[in-house]
């Protein structure tokens, strides 16, 4: 029987290579997959570049990947937040590069790269400084910039409900980038909170088909950022 | 010029501001004090609120204890979904706004040009630079409003003759509500299309930096 | 209350104009919206183009409405089938043009007609009769042409369950085209075999939201064209 | 050339490309004989089928009178969904061909060059043209294998030096199921890797139009 399952992060994750690019799921604390975050601060590889449409609060998930050292690179839309300042820390001091996407075509650049579109024409942040130095064309009058396919080595991915062949459903506002993420990346590893028989979530609402998802990680209660934040916890 | 205590509170901009929302709208609000109008939509109108991270049919925040920090809007804050409400990855959801299927967007300013240029993303200098949806807004969405005072704490004008502060989009907005106006962006600069009670046009115009005009013969568009 | 539901196909379909580009959902009889290809009939709206994978079968529903003679122009991947010579006799006395495009090609091209995406590039066709004449542009030292997004005035589609927000979910495999054509077109007309009250779908499975839909007829038991064409019918 | 009745039958050369593909892969059949392949797939095996009118998880045809017209394959005749199947609309399906998502895809030929060139979608002259998904699958699946006779009916190889039918893709050919031979598509040309039994080498060079050697010695990578 096909069956995507793995034991646990560590497991998961045991060939993430220093120097990978890394699609990271979630908007804010919404689908952030903190537990695979995590395994990937256990890991140790470092030098990595990540996606992810912000850089974590507080001191868990995603803002304890950075502060770690382990981040050479973000590609986000809004790395701010209200209650971290490990990002901005390193960014000041020079410690960490930023590729500044406007939301929508960072998640119109990970559907390309998943979707083998190397590169498409958006009218986004035409005549501002984000589209600078950039390939310009017109289609109808309009001028437009050309962007690029985003892929990955890897994409963490946080689920409601996985199957063992790796059919995905989300909760709520925990979809976001995840779907997208899963397309682009060589390798999706998905942490579920439920992971079902295989028949177990009805095809016609299947978010993200099984061809996108390699690894399945069952975190029968994953912790919520706010809640560590609120708690001052901090990883490791 | 002069700081009198003139103009509309928050709560009142965004209740004008609610007023021109149209029944049956696809809206975006941007976060801040945009989200605000969401509360003053009149009695039997319906507004169908779209969250650029992946919901249409956006309701209230819950009540306390009640939320799920999986369902929020853009500004990362707990919400609830409306019945015949849909979630939907970003790539769809970025369709939604790109593609022009969005009937309004309401976003907040640093500054506004009198060609319609809007600066609300970046206050230049050594400041994370950070822009989130602003730019796809503000090229994709059919109607383009702002909601701001219409000057800073500082009695500086906001509303000016060319932005200072790094560009959100060339000649998008189309409207203006602040404390002390309705104000459109026309093709001679801003009209003034409706104002606070109280205020005159002289007030708003020596509170304002570009050209502007009285265009309050012509009829308000509602 | 929102409530986008109209009487009949008939009024769904009052202001199509002459000239008008008709994109149809469906793939062979999957998904294809019979009932209101027959309404569009009725109208007798002509010079239409129309957007579809296919040319129908039979004399029923999409050949019928070839064969009627309102369509000027075709624009799809696989305008043969095994039991319909109609599109075929117009198309050898050149009385209909035809726009051939490869089908994952004319798949994202309405996508990104729908997302405001007015040009990307793909490596399919590169190198075949169907790329000549077209921009090619390398990336990573592949070939690639450019492709145009479409757009259309109407689109006609059929869904399983529709609320009157216009919320749809699809029935298996005749989903396909319709959720991209529902995006692309100005005003999209859904056939909806059963219609939920406001809240009777799952937010979590809504396939098409009802922003991309503008109005929605209940048709109880639509025809199949297959057994329509069985039974010898033509239309009108 | 002699045409004596050497070779496998349709449902053998099936069989013989199921048993090359591996556990676990992401298949897309075309329409017409490699669909055969379905039906060979050996015990112990599991294979995911693609229909790229959007379903993964393709089963078997239903039994009489059990088909939905709405539950069908490329090829438009009526297919069942396995347990793990999942439906979605054609541009996730084609992003999963374009991006490189499947790992195989066997398809039918007019003509295969000995660079990998593939003809399989227009014979020319008038008749309607007609492409489908052919293109996308060649340009995107990460392996495109052919199963074709290796000659025509008339006795005319169908392994050419060079396609003389418009092509489907350029050099996009791995490998090639014959009633003859397995073939695959080397850096000189044809490759013999496998042989029916009772053919020889010089059997099949003798129907090959394009440069052939035997390739034997080498390992078969199944």
């Amino acid at each position: 029987m096909i069956d995507k399952r793995v034991a646990d992060p560590a497991a998961a994750l045991h060939d993430v290579a220093d120097g990978a690019t890394v699609m990271i799921g979630g908007f804010g604390e919404a689908g952030s997959p903190i537990e695979l975050i995590h395994a990937l601060i256990d890991h140790g590889a470092s030098g990595l570049t990540v996606v992810n449409n912000n850089t974590g609060s507080g001191e868990v998930g995603l803002a304890a990947l950075i502060r770690a050292g382990r981040v050479a690179r973000m590609i986000c839309s809004y790395p701010r937040s209200a209650n971290s300042t490990v990002f901005p820390e390193l960014y000041r001091s020079e410690r960490i590069e930023l590729e500044l996407v406007p939301q929508g075509t960072l998640a119109e650049r990970i559907r390309a790269g998943g979707a083998g579109i190397p590169g498409f024409y958006t009218p986004t942040a035409v005549g501002t400084d984000l589209a600078e130095g950039r390939e310009h064309r017109e289609f109808d009058g309009r001028n437009h910039v050309l962007e690029y396919a985003l892929t990955a080595d890897l994409a963490l991915v946080k689920a409601r409900r996985a199957d063992p062949h790796g059919n995905l459903v989300y909760n709520m506002t925990a979809r976001n980038f995840s779907p997208l993420m899963a397309m682009a990346a060589a390798t999706t590893v998905v942490q579920a909170s439920e992971v079902a028989a295989n028949g177990g979530i009805d095809p016609e609402a299947v978010v993200t088909p099984g061809i996108f998802v390699d690894r399945v990680v069952h975190i029968a209660s994953p912790a919520h950022e706010s809640d560590l934040v609120r708690r001052g916890i901090t990883y490791p | 010029m002069t700081s009198a205590p003139i103009g509309l509170s928050r709560d009142q901009m965004a209740a004008r501001a609610a007023q021109d929302i149209a029944h049956g709208s696809y809206v975006n609000l941007g976060i801040g004090m945009p989200e605000m109008i969401a509360q003053f939509i009149p009695e039997g109108i319906e507004v169908i609120l779209h969250t650029e991270n992946g919901l249409l049919g956006m309701g209230p925040s819950p009540a306390d204890g009640d939320g799920d920090p999986e369902l929020i809007n853009a500004g990362k804050r707990q919400v609830t979904a409306l019945p015949g409400a849909s979630y939907f990855h970003h790539a769809d959801s970025f369709a939604m706004i790109r593609g022009g299927h969005l009937d309004l967007c309401v976003l907040g300013a640093l500054e506004v040009a009198a060609n319609g240029d809007l600066a609300n993303w970046s206050t230049g200098g050594d400041s994370i630079p950070a822009v989130g949806g602003a730019m796809d807004l503000v090229s994709g969405v059919k109607a383009v409003y702002v909601m701001t005072s219409h000057c800073t704490r500082d009695g500086i004008p906001k509303l000016v003759e060319s932005c200072t502060y790094p560009l959100t989009g060339v000649g998008v907005v189309d409207r203006i509500y602040t404390d002390l106006a309705v104000v459109e962006v026309g093709s001679d600069g801003f009209e003034v299309v409706d104002l606070t009670e109280g205020v005159t046009f002289d007030e708003v115009a020596a509170r304002t930096d570009g050209p502007i005009r009285d265009a309050r013969s012509t009829e308000v568009e509602r």
